[in-house]
């Protein structure tokens, strides 16, 4: 029983939380988020060359730089092409991927159906060319490849053979498209039995690294509110002596670390291929959503009126969170398929 | 106990319901977002039908009636999804502060443009140093001849890029204790000196302000109440503000049950009608029998206010529990549709309830912070002795 | 629009009140809780005598009554009498109920079938003879006369000739019984149509009266909890300037206020017949019942120890909180049928 | 990061969890009201099958394995829902504390038997008037020639109806400060003057006591560290009595969430499954992400233990967390089947719940009240400024 990352991980998270901090203050945070892309195009090159975006590292590896992209939010295409798409992918695609020559995603979502990952698609393949609507694709955009889920499997489409439409969500860097397909060129990936485990391990990674990312949004919004709670005056003391502020942070810290002993459960279990993979997914999903969303609120509510504004960087995270929580469908549609487990 | 109408309230409340369904029904929902202008043009034509001003006097223009009417009138706004006056702070607030504290010249002044949505007005009592504690204000208005002289600064002042006077706190004698050194103003928004910088809230919406007073010179008898009444003065607004608040509230929420009762009796962007849920249904359940908790505790408290002239204590918990209530509520409407309701152009699911979710947030901290409401009600209803 | 009680009412509350404090102080009630039968035998005649059991008593003045023995426990057939029995007899039994000659209850629910009720029945009745077995009788042990729920209608059935098994509940002053019926002659009282409209009706004013206990259990507890927060000392001050305490109070009493009105609003709803009836009871009983148990959770968290003794009076108010909030279904139960009217 | 067992670990479990099947497979299951006696042989039988001490020296009788046995050691009882050894309040409490501040003589007296069962301790450290503030208790104890004479009251001391010690902080030093004038002593409870009250609980439970000392003769050397030390040995005791506290409760934890799980899983007295009710598996589902939850802290507690010697921070929130899981988990269950769920003798859907519902209203208040428990995490492990 070893619940600690290695030297080499804590090596890793030390330097991506510098980077992270050091790129991407709360301002320039802000200006991407409201540019026209939301994301900061030159960042890529420098995730490959800094090695985010290796083949060789493991999930627990890339578990560290989640939280960390939680923590101070990355606004590129880092969680579509690393938890999404890769894993789906050969090899020679991961080597593109590494060399930071090509940034992926997933299309699965389609309009007026079912949207959680999954529940069956109409999308078909026929001769070789995909046809079929796809929504809600995240950084459907700046992908230059899409994994699309068809009927009978997994199939490699490029962007420049769809027609994409950028749709903007209420978290300014992490936005979502419509993908239109029309006899599109597909390269298959993995068909019938194959493509439904392989997608079944796509969302559990999904969700462990959505897990994290609540962790590190969590972690944020809980320091932004102590330190405030620290400084901030009235009727002459700081806000943090009085209970309904200081218990506030207090039940803050017990759902975050709730949230953060699931999500290492989840990622270790996905690295591990563990049988219990699939609950702890859903597991740290569930909970991690929540705990962020709830770190979140709480900490504008102790910032009180300056953290209800646009300036206050509080509303980026808590739109992160949202976003993390309402992925596949709400924390209720994975307790829901908790329940089945225990119950049926 | 009789929660019928009288014969009289029936009447009125059948003659506004059809004014309403003649002048209102069919406009489009307004999303929060609303053209003020429309808005402003809508408060005068309430004002000519007589719908404003239900409970003022009839000698300062209004109907004299009894705050039951008041009530009716919320609820069947509510009803017909038809946005309000825009005055509030002028109707809410300043009005009556005005009715209570103002000289025969103010009233005659100020009253009138005020209902009819000519005039609109603002407030500036908040600080950025002092939140919840008003008393530590710093602007301060020093006599100067026939004038007073005001700088300083205000934050989270509804309307006041629209403004055209200001409701001010002001500390007029540094040297008093906190609470005696404060008086109350009012000021024209178009005098010289006076700078308002809209502050943009977490829904992209600039619905408060700031306001910089910049040597800014105020007539002396633009004054409520004498120097160093501010406090007093100040306790009269802010009674006003919340008094009137329970049934707005509660007319409000039900207004927005009712759109979740809309929204999940219809398939969604996925397909699925989200009524057939039953976590779903739980939470909606939930909703509505709070909603019918809040108004009817609203009726108790202006029962209370028609016997004795004071409303029931029992309306104090009012707020705290619609804003909580009203968090949930747009909560759960958002999270219907999972990352649908996120899309920001996804009409109609999103824009109402993505705007109303994140304007939730702030219901707990405007107009009162819930740990400030939680401490009055400790205080002054439970008896119990004072934290601080 | 006038949510008042009349003058005559508040009077009633008053001498209400003042006889119950003073026949059943913390020390009496729990005595004849922790007593045999948990009945105090001797107060039925004064009940008589005090009027209560008239049958000229509007449902609103019974509304007083049933909130003043929520506030302090009537250790009688009160309710069972009253809101679940008479309003199904005749006249004559009527005027032996008002005589102190009397007490009802109802039989509904049966043993091994779902328990609300408005779910079906299987006891018969051929003959004028009644078969069948009864569980969770209310006051089962004490009553006089039996209303029976049958499949075809209700009937009474005297205590005679049934045979009773008392069974105590966690409520040492609101036990239940099973109840067997074999052939034991009944008199019928309503049928078909009637009986349904009458038993949905019964529901109704039985859901209010509970709702009315719950408010007057609330608000006992919330009395003891800010007595206690005034006087008890931690750390040199009253416990009550923490806002972890004074917040608790606040809580409840918002709760209780929010319960009080749908209270009063289903007892009016319920005298006037009015159309909004069901769905005021259904609310009322979901919150009150809710607000009851939430207020006595509160109250003993906020005592500390003391508020977890057997010796004090607190956990008498929880159990009854925990009665009411049980009755004919938990909370959820109500609030399915209320989304049953706004969601189908 | 690795949550497999080691070889040994796996060993060490699959041995226990065999001892298990065959010493404990098959007895009834304990509603919390037990018989002592029958828990006393039991506490032997784990002593003598080598499961007592699993962390303690061996020179104390203990086996010396790190402290992740003794987590292995805690869900395997759960699993097999065996109760626990009787000795709690030695094993935790005064064991742990005798071993840091003990001597030699007394370490050698008191530490095997409080292993093996054979005697059973309790603690005297809160008093009516104290509550949550330790520090400020009464009960004294004066010096009269080689003994301490002990005066004064307990209150919430479980087992000690049944101990045979009890380790007491008394104030010997009136004229000290508050906290400088405690000293910490083991008191015979078989001594004259020694007076045990049982505490009635909610649940109709004596689990409590009440001690009253009466001119209680203490021999001089049955003290734990020196006159004045009490606070600082004190402490020692709290920081053992909440470090082995974590995986004891989510152990307890995933016991109650499997009853819970069978409860649902099968028909109740009314007929129906709760399992088929959405909203009922939306709760189950809940409490068991819940469990795993203060399970895998208390995982990342432990191995900052084991790397450092100090238990990480983020296990201070399970016991907070656990009483609050305890709570919803045992009152969902006890309303599943309505007023089926108070029938006092409806076994045995009922007796079990019925007794652990209430007992869990305690869970908030013992060992530190929910209240102190947010005070500390915000003080000392946020670091914000003390409230008092």
């Amino acid at each position: 029983m070893d619940f600690a990352f290695s030297e080499e991980q804590e090596q890793l998270r030390g330097f991506a939380r510098e980077f992270l901090a050091s790129r991407y203050d709360d301002v320039r945070l802000a200006e991407i988020a409201d540019s026209a892309t939301g994301v900061d195009e030159d960042v890529w090159p420098k995730l490959a060359s800094m090695g985010w975006l290796d083949q060789d590292l493991t999930f627990l590896d890339q578990a560290v730089l989640f939280e960390e992209t939680g923590h101070r939010p990355l606004p590129a295409p880092y969680f579509s092409t690393v938890a999404l798409a890769a894993p789906a992918l050969d090899a020679e695609a991961g080597k593109r991927i590494a060399s930071g020559a090509l940034r992926a995603t997933l299309a699965w979502a389609e309009p007026g159906r079912p949207q959680a990952l999954l529940d069956p698609v109409e999308t078909s393949v026929s001769g070789g060319r995909l046809d079929g609507v796809k929504t809600l694709v995240p950084d459907g955009a700046v992908a230059d490849l899409f994994v699309v889920v068809a009927a009978d499997g997994l199939y490699a489409v490029e962007a420049a053979d769809a027609e994409v439409t950028p749709r903007s969500t209420i978290d300014g860097t992490r936005r979502v498209a419509d993908v239109r397909f029309s006899s599109a060129p597909a390269r298959a990936l993995a068909s019938g039995e194959e493509a439904r485990v392989l997608l079944g391990r796509l969302r559990d990674r999904a969700y462990a690294a959505l897990a994290l990312e609540g962790v590190g949004v969590a972690q944020r919004a809980l320091d932004l509110l102590v330190a405030y709670a620290r400084e901030r005056e009235q009727f002459g003391r700081p806000i943090g002596v009085y209970q309904a502020v200081s218990h506030k942070a207090s039940n803050v810290y017990v759902r975050l670390q709730e949230a953060r002993s699931l999500a290492y459960w989840a990622a270790w279990c996905v690295s591990e291929d563990d049988e219990m993979a699939r609950q702890a997914c859903l597991a740290a999903k569930a909970l991690a959503g929540s705990a962020a969303v709830f770190a979140c609120e709480n900490a504008i509510q102790g910032h009180g009126g300056i953290g209800f504004t646009w300036e206050h960087v509080l509303h980026r995270y808590y739109k992160r969170a949202q976003w993390l929580a309402a992925f596949d469908g709400p924390e209720r549609a994975q307790r829901a398929e908790v329940a089945a487990f225990l119950l049926d | 106990m009789d929660f019928h109408d009288t014969p009289e309230e029936a009447a009125f409340r059948a003659e506004l319901r059809s004014w309403l369904s003649e002048h209102w029904a069919g406009r489009p929902l307004e999303g929060g977002r609303g053209d003020f202008d429309a808005l402003r043009r809508w408060g005068g034509e309430l004002y000519e039908a007589g719908y404003v001003g239900l409970t003022w006097p009839s000698e300062y223009g209004g109907r004299g009636l009894s705050p039951t009417y008041q009530a009716i009138y919320l609820e069947e706004m509510s009803r017909a999804n038809a946005p309000g006056h825009p005055g509030v702070i002028g109707l809410n607030m300043a009005g009556p502060t005005i009715i209570a504290w103002g000289t025969p010249e103010q009233k005659e002044r100020y009253l009138r443009p005020l209902l009819d949505g000519s005039e609109i007005w603002c407030q500036g009592f908040s600080e950025p140093g002092s939140g919840s504690d008003l008393a530590s204000g710093r602007t301060s208005a020093v006599l100067d001849g026939d004038h007073w002289v005001v700088n300083g600064q205000k934050v989270w002042s509804s309307y006041a890029h629209k403004a055209d006077f200001c409701i001010l706190v002001v500390r007029t004698d540094p040297s008093a204790p906190k609470h005696a050194g404060l008086s109350y103003l009012i000021v024209d928004m178009h005098a010289p000196g006076v700078t308002v910088r809209p502050l943009v809230q977490i829904t992209g919406d600039p619905e408060f302000n700031e306001i910089f007073f910049d040597d800014v010179r105020v007539p002396r008898d633009s004054i409520l109440g004498g120097p160093g009444d501010g406090w007093k003065v100040a306790m009269t607004t802010l009674l006003h503000e919340r008094g009137t608040l329970g049934f707005a509230l509660s007319a409000e929420l039900e207004r927005m049950v009712n759109q979740l009762i809309k929204l999940v009796k219809e398939p969604g962007p996925d397909g699925r009608r989200p009524a057939d849920d039953p976590v779903i249904r739980d939470a909606v359940a939930r909703e509505w029998i709070e909603m019918q908790s809040l108004r009817f505790t609203n009726y108790r408290s202006l029962t209370t206010l028609l016997e004795t002239g004071i409303p029931g204590p029992e309306g104090s918990g009012v707020k705290l529990a619609w804003s909580e209530a009203n968090q949930r509520l747009t909560s759960l409407a958002q999270s219907v549709f999972g990352l649908h309701g996120l899309v920001s152009d996804d009409a109609p699911w999103n824009g109402f309830w993505q705007y109303w979710q994140l304007r939730s947030r702030g219901n707990t901290i405007e107009a009162g912070t819930s740990e400030i409401l939680r401490n009055i009600i400790a205080e002054r209803v439970l008896g119990l002795p004072k934290g601080r």
